[in-house]
């Protein structure tokens, strides 16, 4: 295993270190239990809008605590969920009166885990809405499963919702928005190599040199198939088909396009990718009328891409172009 | 005699020490067909209940297993640290006021700590999970308690039955939990969580039995 | 080779293209020769800001261009320098008529062909002024060298620079400005796994998985020595004692601290190295006025981090919060 | 009789085969001491020279030089873009208006040549470059046209001197270019654009010696 790391079990607490003082202007952290939360919280009468999930997708969730985006994130151990105590201790220390939304992704451990903290924060009276992202297309969805993933959808989510919060809407609108962003939502992700969790010291999986995983999960969980190594264009019409299929996204919709780095792979080959999916959807008669390019949930060191298309309307738009500013997403401000 | 409270610690210690042994088995079993974390996530957490029991001073046998649900709740996280501590948050409610653990009681406060798991996470036998292993020791238990077993052929049976419930969590296809994303591709591995169930029945037989 | 990519020979013009679909509100690029601009240049009395480099560096220099920072970079093949004839084309589409600042890595190959560009450019009756940027510790000064090669400084320099162009301020100004921000700024990477240039199809090098290589270039030029690889702690603290000894970097000075991504290393890494140089650079009396953590000078997929320290006086410091608006660096619009 | 115009174009031609020949070789090279490209740099470079010299149509040797100079100065990149740009500009002007290179005119065009390149990149003998070949090849044929060799003897004689050259860059410790930043490390590494640059006198000899 060669990372920059100290000790692996230190990991987590060592990483919200060096946040916290990178980012002293922006945000605060709390290290017992962990969580990050907006410099100025409580922001009093808006909306909170939480969120969570294990560590390891640096810059989600923390990265995109600040104005018009998280109110507070909770980082758990490397992939692992967070804890009730740490979710409901960022919940209270950021709910400003009008309620708080949680936005959960769909693991089995991070809805058990949240739903115990809301739970929690009821009693505190505390208002508290939960809407989980379930966008990964790899994974058959079916009543007799877990569902799909929750992946690339929450960073636009997170982004949206947190506008809408800025702007004063009240919790059942912002929830409700964060479900429709959801549902106009779909993902696909694929990987070139493994990640390596800290604490196991070897890699999750094995792929041979002329083989990619196709359909992985954001935490090195094997995909829907193994598959012979292909060129750029091949695996993104390959995603970008199961994602617009799966919709579907139509002729004449306009979408947000999100190409997303695992975390090892570098920018250069996002960009390949990202023409790619410009000619597939200008060739479905889909229009891009905004973009993100870059590792924003990502899976530690891991090689491959994912990608996220959200169909949009013109509020979605209005929010997105929204001030933003953050560790891991800023503009307008 | 049933057991009491240094048997009902023990068998906290004992399963402290058994996920300790079997973390990076655990682990692998979980990178086949998860995240590879089960045996990390299960370790961290019995590591931060040993101090936290050791610290207990009134020698209850509900509260002892009440500590042990709150860290596990606490340190945790994953699906395991809510399931577990519901395991061990029902143990606790089942044995409130409880000194001397017999077999129908350990039955029972088993069986609901299950029902617990399963309302908690909505699994059914069959969907690859904990429950695979759990719900056969319960009705191993009970079955035993019923026919008058002693404590420990009771345990003996539940350990048994885990084990076997583990074991035939291979050929399934996950239904629940982060597995169940693999689709076909989760049958021919063994299930991690009904492994750690298994480890925390055999700790039951080797602490509790000792109460006899 | 894992890489997304189609063929090898494509790589740069295909990534230029993503590029282009990506940002067209905020930059043009020209694929014959290559180069990237401004969406508005060129912007009539203002200093044109001119880089260029081999590509593999992304977001370096393409992700640069934009309001208060680059008015045009120049991508070469994969770590080969820009041609002049690419240098030429950009220089002149982008001159506003009071002249144009190239900043230049200190490497061979740029200064030659920089230079031969700015030969071409003076004799079309533009003004054109070079500073060569030289920050690497990791690599001996000499007379009877190339010298210090240009790495991490030429980041921060785009951008300060870029912002005393944006405010109107004189060429000679300008390039003076360069040639403070270069004095004053010191930088050391080191590498944890080799890259793969794609068109030689195998890593530059080999590192066992108990090694590292110090003082590694961003080409995958070997470094200054071969190492047991070490814990993120200690390898900051060799990098930092280098980099603050070279200067030096003095108890009361103000600083920003630049921790940087070598393209493979997750930010999770880059955060446990900025705690690490926090703490180091306290117990030196150095201030953090300012920082930029994640990757902005990579080296295509290797696995491997820098460190790059500006010594900050008030004008930097007001030109580094300047707005700016490029797809790798944006704040303050 | 010395070479003309078909002579140096067989030589451009048999250049850019052996740089394409010797790719990954020159490539290795540069990965050693380098940013493995060097064989990259130059077989793209060669590679666009080719349609670029089958597209002339009147036979000027130096208008033929002249043409490769400019497309590999807009092709290479790197150091050695504009350093074998520098080499091909300078043999043009060296040989305007010739018709028939002979030894005198050869050696005075290679010599004018490395003299551009060491003006433009500032590289002393034994500072581990292409000057380094380069150098000793001009020397060569300085030397036999000054016997009064005949052609094939001077073009073998600078082949065998580059070749010398190159191989006596290996112990040498780089003070140019890219490989200098190794410092000692540089040392027992040929330098790859010495490489090159013997495989561009090797062409010369097996092209321009048919012409007499
Ligand atoms: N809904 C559920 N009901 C019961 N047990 C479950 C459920 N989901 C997951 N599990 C159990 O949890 C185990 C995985 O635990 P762990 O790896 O610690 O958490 P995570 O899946 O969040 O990484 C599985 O092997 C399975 O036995
Ligand atoms: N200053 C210089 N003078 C002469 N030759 C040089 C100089 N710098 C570099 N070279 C030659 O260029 C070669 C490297 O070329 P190449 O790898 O194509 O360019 P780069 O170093 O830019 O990647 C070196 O092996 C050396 O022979
Ligand atoms: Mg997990
Ligand atoms: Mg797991
Ligand atoms: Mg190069
Ligand atoms: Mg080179």
């Amino acid at each position: 295993m060669k990372k920059l790391i100290n000790r692996a079990e230190d990991v987590v607490r060592e990483e919200l270190e060096g946040f916290a003082a990178a980012h002293s202007d922006r945000v605060k952290v709390s290290l017992d239990p962990y969580y990050v939360m907006r410099a100025d919280a409580p922001v009093h009468g808006k909306v909170a809008v939480v969120s969570g999930g294990g560590s390891g997708h640096e810059p989600m969730h923390g990265g995109f605590v600040g104005m018009g985006m998280l109110d507070a994130a909770c980082p758990g151990e490397v992939f692992t969920s967070p804890t009730p105590d740490q979710i409901l201790a960022a919940t209270k220390a950021v709910s400003g009166g009008a309620g708080v939304l949680h936005i959960v992704k769909n693991y089995t451990g991070d809805i058990l885990n949240f739903e115990m903290a809301a739970d929690l924060a009821k009693e505190d009276g505390i208002q508290v809405e939960a809407v989980v992202t379930n966008d990964d297309v790899a994974v058959q969805d079916s009543l007799y499963t877990a569902g799909r993933r929750g992946v690339g959808i929450t960073v636009l989510a997170e982004k949206i919702c947190g506008a809408a919060a800025e702007a004063g809407r009240p919790l059942a609108e912002v929830a409700e928005l964060c479900r429709k962003v959801n549902s106009n939502g779909r993902s696909m992700g694929m990987a070139l190599t493994s990640c390596t969790v800290p604490a196991a010291g070897k890699p999750t999986f094995e792929l041979a040199e002329d083989e990619m995983e196709i359909g992985i999960g954001i935490h090195g969980e094997p995909g829907r198939e193994r598959r012979k190594l292909a060129t750029a264009d091949e695996i993104v019409e390959l995603l970008a088909t199961t994602v617009v299929d799966d919709l579907p996204y139509r002729s004449g919709d306009k979408v947000l396009a999100f190409v997303n780095g695992m975390g090892g792979t570098p920018l250069i080959e996002l960009y390949v990718a990202y023409r790619a999916l410009d000619r597939f959807l200008k060739g479905r008669g889909i229009t891009i009328e905004r973009n993100l390019v870059g590792p924003y949930i990502t899976s530690l060191e891991m090689a491959g891409m994912s990608i996220t298309l959200l169909k949009l309307d013109d509020e979605m738009v209005r929010l997105w172009d929204a001030p933003v500013n953050t560790p891991g997403l800023r503009w307008g401000v | 005699m049933g057991a009491g409270y240094p048997q009902c610690l023990a068998m906290v210690r004992g399963f402290a020490k058994a996920v300790a042994a079997n973390r990076d088995y655990l682990t692998d079993l979980d990178a086949k067909i998860g995240d590879a974390d089960h045996g990390i996530n299960m370790d961290r957490g019995m590591t931060a209940v040993l101090p936290k029991v050791a610290a207990l001073t009134d020698e209850d046998i509900s509260g002892l297993f009440r500590t042990v649900a709150m860290t596990l709740i606490s340190t945790v996280g994953g699906a395991s640290g809510p399931l577990y501590g519901t395991v061990f948050l029902q143990l606790s409610t089942s044995l409130k006021g409880e000194v001397d653990v017999g077999p129908s009681e350990w039955a029972a406060a088993v069986t609901a700590a299950v029902e617990a798991v399963q309302s908690r996470g909505k699994a059914q036998p069959g969907d690859k999970t904990m429950v695979d292993a759990l719900l056969p020791a319960a009705a191993a238990l009970r079955q035993h308690s019923e026919q008058g077993s002693s404590l420990a052929e009771a345990l003996a049976a539940a350990t048994k039955a885990a084990h076997d419930g583990m074991e035939a969590t291979i050929p399934l296809v996950a239904r629940k939990g982060r597995a169940s994303y693999l689709g076909e591709r989760s049958a021919g591995h063994q299930d991690p969580g009904a492994t750690s169930s298994w480890l925390l029945m055999q700790a039951a037989e080797e602490a509790l039995a000792k109460g006899n």
